[in-house]
């Protein structure tokens, strides 16, 4: 993990990214999409966070795919938690 | 047993190392993974929050939008700002530290503590007003009709209000703990850093302190949109 | 690396983790995780004499329909009592923070586990955890149930449920931080040449164990704060008059609480995997599905929380795709036993006590398995969810199968971690009480549920009254069964036959050192060049060798 | 069965001798699956057992056997799935003509409502051979109605409505229990179901003076000013219910719900949560101000208004036009 040296200027790009992205998922949300504008918050959100965990956690050019997969399991019990509670939610009302 | 048992020869290789690794390798690898790990049960205990805010906003969206929108939006986004800003200062001091640069890790760590703060004192703005404006759950707890933009009133049931705001304040309480936790950490590593106890071979404590921060960063990047972005457009 | 001497000590002794250092303190501030293990072997014990004692007056208090040796009350706080400290302070940390610390770095090759201090920590976390729940049982204990179901729990108890909660937080932590920990040494601190597939299969089952305590715990540690705070501020995220949902907390609650049942069955596993192969004396049948069903049921654990919700009003289809996955479930377990069984075949069978668990172990875990069946079953769940049924099925799981492979292990490994010998016909003997009692308490509850009697009852119909009476005598012949070795496990401490470092001829690193193992665990770092369950190299043993004749220490 | 040695309940409904069925069909797999490991741990490890200079025989394992005990075990599983999912579509499935029963639960007491009015504590008296549907709620914690004669539980919910049907095939006094943990007294919060034969339970019913229930409703319709509102003659500040039950209706914010008892009730107690398109939200909430035994009451009005008039027979009540006299049911 801490065999990778970046640029400050990488650094900086990423960060710049990140308020613009900052300031579409704010602008977007003051236009009506409909059901597409929390789709869209979230999808900003989630590519912010990635952003996040590759670049300046280090997962991407970590030396081993280790924590790569520790990631991607934490997110996918989460998903299971949440999936599999709205599977009861959203089917309450069915029939 | 303690530390005092390891041999004179691993001891010799790096003062850090600890008895029980073989070499720094081992060592620099289980704590990364160690914080990794630590770093997931953080999501799922999140994750606990999350589940309950998805559910009752899919229930009670219009209540959930009719609340969100007496969030202030500047405050939160200026938030966004900074935890994002700090998010840069804290990679800086990461690579400050592999470097071996005392003086600018410090400066970086220094930094960061102040963005932190400045997140937690605009959140006790936020705090502060909902206190006056009785948003916050509890006997006192009080909603007024909220009305869209053509003067029509949006139906909302106080109640369903409420629960915005016990999640707003259970989800940002707890993010806010986190800030709280993570400035304590980096001031207690600020000092270390100061009195030279990180070198370019060794600085796991700092790399980990910086992972503990980027997620509570990620948290706020889901927290900002989920609370303060619900139905701004009219 | 090698020990240090003491000269205080007879200088022809090494000195073992025992013997190094005793003094209070070396005791309590101790980072080996052997010392460890010995900290939690003697707290959670009391635990489980604790929990066994309030088993004895539910037990009591059902000997007659009326409800006649305590008030209703007591009686609720007596079954949360034992179910609460059962679960979090018993079943949890047994097999994990007892066998699993003393093992997983010995059977790794490794010095220690990756943090020892945190190790330490965790412990200090389950005592301050254990300690508040004694401090809530003597100002008036609980009476909402280990389940602590909403809005019981959140605005009608009048007990101490905040406190309660916070302790089972904490325990939670102690839990996360030893998963932790496991997943750590298990990925880093393999020995040369130790590559996965050559880890036994209790480090197997521990690293699954460890899965689930790191994705599942935290999320029934924010729970139980948003009940805390429900309770402090009437927050309404439980409360249907505010506009919760009761159900949301269930859903979260047995997020975890499902999966946990895999904590503390797999670790139990893991242990029966080491004695089929080493009493059978070869290496286990599909050591590779064995090791990877472990994780399957790890993860698919995670699928099917719900089936506890049935008749809760969650969504039919829901309901239809809980009860499907849960079938899931039942493949790898069915996989283990068959596999356990396929073992023996052309083996070289040894009737020794920790077999005799094992053997325990296939045929009360195959009963508790097939009616968790019944209970997947959307039809009978139905009738029998919420009755004795459900109280007997889970028993047989956790109490047939967890405290069956504790016991088994205990027996295996104490000539390892005491370096003494437990007395071999006494232990028979409890072992058959175990078995018998256990069923003669259980298996009319089988009965009692499908005829209809609700759990956590007080008081019953008169009709149930015979199979009630059965339950308590079994549970007091059971009650002698556990008793024993608490006897002759002392008794062997002082007078116990001297254990070889491998008095069983079994395979695996921990036998290849010292009993009991120095504080480092090995002289020099092992070398692995060999396979798991190596049993073709080594000579099966008629009896277990012991060094000399008993000598008092 | 034996008195004191019970080993099987009673039978007395449609449904419990399926389950009993597919129990059995369980128990016998089960115990045929116990037996062959039981047996195979004992002949194994006794012809297997350790003799001195008789070496094992290591195998490494076989990937066909395990495939098969992978599979085989799975297949049959399935088939305790499948038909464990088709009874319980059948329990959670109330045939449309079923007479409907309110049960409010609360610590510690079962408090029945009948349609025609009788009201019963820890009793339910119902007809042999009748589908009857119970919608329950709960006034403070979760419980849950068993009646282990039918093979049938369903929690009982504070503020919403779970339903539980059923038909009783043997006449007889059966046991009725609270199943959930629910206090002090939860093993108190026992009762007796009563399934009588038609004629005893149609001169059960006549005995005592009863309003029936939509009556009530109609009055609390009236008293409580809904009624100035939800108008029947012209389009008044809120949705006409006449014949609004049992339809989907379309929400201002674009969602479709179907007019249910939750439904109903959740606009009484929750005007703004779903508003009908058209309509603004100007009705107060009327919680804290009814009872549950009210609401009950009030749902079952708005849920006779809605019926149609060929809506089951013990329902005709319900198809009379509202503000005419309700006929006196059977």
């Amino acid at each position: 993990m801490s065999e990778h040296v970046t640029s400050r200027r990488f650094y900086l790009l990423i960060g710049a990214t990140l308020l613009i992205l900052t300031g579409v998922t704010v602008a977007a949300a003051f236009v009506n999409l409909g059901p597409l504008n929390p789709v869209i918050a979230l999808l900003i959100a989630t590519i912010k966070a990635t952003l996040v965990v590759l670049f300046f956690m280090h997962v991407k050019g970590a030396s081993e795919k280790l924590t790569g997969v520790v990631v991607v399991a934490g997110f996918f019990f989460l998903a299971i938690l949440l999936s599999l509670s709205l599977a009861d939610y959203l089917t309450r009302s069915w029939r | 047993m303690s530390d005092s048992h390891a041999t004179a020869v691993e001891t010799a290789a790096n003062p850090e190392l600890r008895h029980h690794f073989a070499d720094m390798q081992q060592q620099t690898n289980s704590a990364s993974l160690g914080m990794w790990l630590f770093l997931v049960t953080e999501i799922m205990f999140f994750g606990g929050l999350f589940c309950a805010y998805l559910i009752y906003r899919l229930m009670y969206f219009p209540a959930f939008g009719a609340a969100s929108q007496t969030l202030d939006i500047k405050l939160g986004a200026f938030n966004t700002v900074v935890l994002i800003v700090s998010s840069v200062t804290v990679v800086f001091a990461v690579r400050a530290a592999h470097d071996g640069n005392r003086k600018q890790l410090v400066a970086y760590m220094v930094l960061t503590i102040l963005l932190g703060l400045t997140f937690l004192g605009v959140k006790a703005i936020e705090y502060k007003e909902k206190f006056e404006k009785h948003h916050v759950p509890g006997p006192t707890f009080a909603f007024d009709k909220p009305f869209d933009d053509n003067g029509k009133a949006i139906p909302v049931d106080p109640h369903n209000a409420q629960l915005f705001f016990a999640l707003y304040f259970a989800m940002t309480g707890m993010h806010a703990l986190h800030m709280i936790i993570g400035c304590g950490l980096f001031t207690v590593l600020t000092v270390l850093s100061w009195k030279g106890r990180y070198t370019a071979q060794y600085y796991t404590p700092i790399e980990n302190a910086g992972l503990y921060w980027h997620l509570v960063d990620i948290i706020w990047i889901f927290l900002f949109p989920l609370l303060y972005l619900i139905s701004r457009h009219s | 690396m090698a020990t240090t001497v003491i000269p205080a000590q007879p200088a022809s002794k090494p000195l073992n983790y025992l013997t190094n250092g005793s003094t209070i303190r070396s005791w309590l501030l101790t980072t080996d995780h052997k010392r460890i293990a010995i900290l939690y072997l003697i707290s959670v014990t009391m635990f489980f004499f604790l929990g066994g004692f309030f088993a004895m007056l539910i037990r009591l208090e059902l000997l007659t329909p009326q409800g006649d040796l305590m008030h209703a009350d007591t009686y609720n706080k007596v079954f949360t009592a034992h179910g609460m400290i059962m679960v979090f302070f018993f079943l949890i940390p047994v097999v994990p923070a007892i066998l699993g610390n003393f093992l997983v770095p010995l059977m790794v090759g490794a010095k220690d586990l990756a943090f020892p201090r945190i190790n330490l920590l965790s412990w200090y976390l389950y005592i301050t955890a254990g300690a508040m729940m004694i401090h809530v049982l003597l100002n008036g204990g609980v009476d909402t149930g280990w389940t602590l179901y909403s809005p019981f729990s959140t605005q009608y108890s009048n007990t101490n449920v905040i406190e309660a909660g916070l302790a089972i937080f904490i325990a939670g932590f102690s839990s996360i931080f030893t998963g932790l920990n496991f997943i750590v040494t298990v990925h880093r601190m393999r020995a040369p040449g130790l590559t996965w597939d050559r880890l036994p299969l209790f480090v197997w089952a521990n690293y699954a164990t460890s899965l689930i305590m790191i994705l599942g715990t935290p999320v029934i540690a924010i729970t139980v704060v948003m009940v805390a705070v429900e309770r402090l501020f009437h927050l309404g995220i439980f409360d249907p008059r505010l506009g919760g949902d009761p159900l949301l907390f269930q859903h979260l609650f047995w997020f975890y609480s499902h999966p946990a049942v895999y904590i503390m069955i797999l670790p139990s596993m893991g242990v029966i995997s080491e004695l089929i192969a080493c009493f059978s004396h070869k290496r286990i049948f599909g050591y590779k599905i064995v090791a990877l069903s472990s994780i399957a049921i790890a993860v698919i654990g995670f699928l099917v929380w719900a089936h506890h919700m049935f008749v809760t009003g969650i969504s039919l289809y829901a309901a239809l795709i809980f009860s499907f996955i849960t079938f899931f479930v039942g493949v790898p377990s069915a996989i283990k036993v068959f596999n356990w069984t396929a073992t023996l075949y052309r083996g070289s069978i040894s009737f020794a006590t920790p077999m005799l668990y094992a053997f325990g172990f296939i045929g009360l875990f195959t009963i508790g398995g097939l009616t968790g069946l019944f209970l997947a079953s959307l039809g009978i769940d139905v009738h029998v969810t919420d009755t004795y049924f459900v109280v007997s099925h889970f028993h047989y799981v956790m109490v047939g199968g967890v405290v069956m492979g504790y016991l088994g292990g205990m027996h295996f490994w104490w000539p390892k971690i005491t370096g003494r010998m437990y007395p071999e016909a006494w232990a028979k003997l409890s072992a058959l009480f175990v078995f018998v009692g256990f069923n003669l308490t259980f298996f009319p509850q089988f009965i009692l549920g499908y005829v209809g009697m609700p759990r956590r009852y007080w008081q019953y119909p008169p009709e149930f009254q015979v199979l009630n009476i059965l339950s308590t005598a079994g549970a007091s012949v059971l009650a002698v069964g556990y008793l024993l070795p608490m006897i002759y496990f002392a008794w062997s401490l002082r007078y116990g036959p001297l254990a070889g470092p491998n008095p069983w001829g079994a395979a695996g690193l921990e036998w290849q050192t010292a009993s009991p193992p120095p504080t480092f665990n090995f002289d020099e770092t092992p070398v692995v060049t060999w396979e798991a369950y190596n049993y073709d190299e080594i000579e099966p043993k008629m009896e277990p060798t012991t060094l000399e004749a008993p000598v008092e220490r | 069965m034996s008195k004191y040695f019970p080993l099987w309940p009673d039978r007395a409904s449609t449904i419990a001798g399926q389950v009993d069925g597919l129990y059995i069909y369980l128990v016998l797999v089960s115990a045929v699956m116990t037996l062959l490991i039981f047996i195979a741990v004992a002949v194994l490890a006794v012809k297997y057992r350790r003799r001195p200079g008789v070496l094992p025989t290591p195998i490494e394992g076989s990937p066909i056997l395990e495939t098969a005990w992978s599979v085989i075990p799975f297949g049959v599983m399935l088939t305790f799935f499948i038909w464990g999912a088709v009874i319980f579509f059948k329990e959670r499935t109330p045939p449309t003509n079923s007479t409907e029963v309110y049960v409010v639960a609360k610590q510690w007491m079962w408090k029945i409502e009948h349609m025609e009015g009788q009201r019963e504590i820890n009793e339910l008296h119902v007809p042999v051979g009748e589908n009857v549907k119970l919608i329950m709620t709960s006034q403070d914690v979760i419980h849950s109605f068993y009646i282990p004669a039918f093979r049938l539980k369903q929690d009982v919910i504070p503020g919403r409505y779970t339903t539980l049907w059923f038909k009783a095939t043997e006449a007889g006094v059966y046991h009725l229990f609270c199943a959930e943990y629910c206090g002090t007294s939860h093993s108190g919060m026992i009762g007796n179901i009563v399934v009588m034969e038609p004629q005893d339970y149609t001169q059960w019913m006549a005995g005592g003076p009863s309003v029936p229930l939509p009556e009530a409703g109609k009055q609390l319709f009236t008293s409580l000013g809904c009624s100035t509102c939800h108008r029947f003659d012209i389009q008044g500040r809120g949705p006409n219910l006449q014949g609004a039950f049992g339809k989907p209706v379309l929400l201002e914010d674009g969602r479709t719900v179907m007019v249910d008892d939750n439904y109903v009730r959740e606009s009484i107690l929750n005007p703004n949560a779903k508003i009908v398109k058209g309509f603004t939200p100007v009705m107060p909430t009327f919680q804290g101000l009814v009872s549950d035994e009210q609401l009950n009451a009030l749902v079952a009005y708005v849920k006779s208004l809605g019926q149609p008039a060929a809506g089951g027979a013990q329902n005709q009540a319900a198809a009379a036009p509202a503000g005419q006299p309700q006929k006196q049911v059977q």
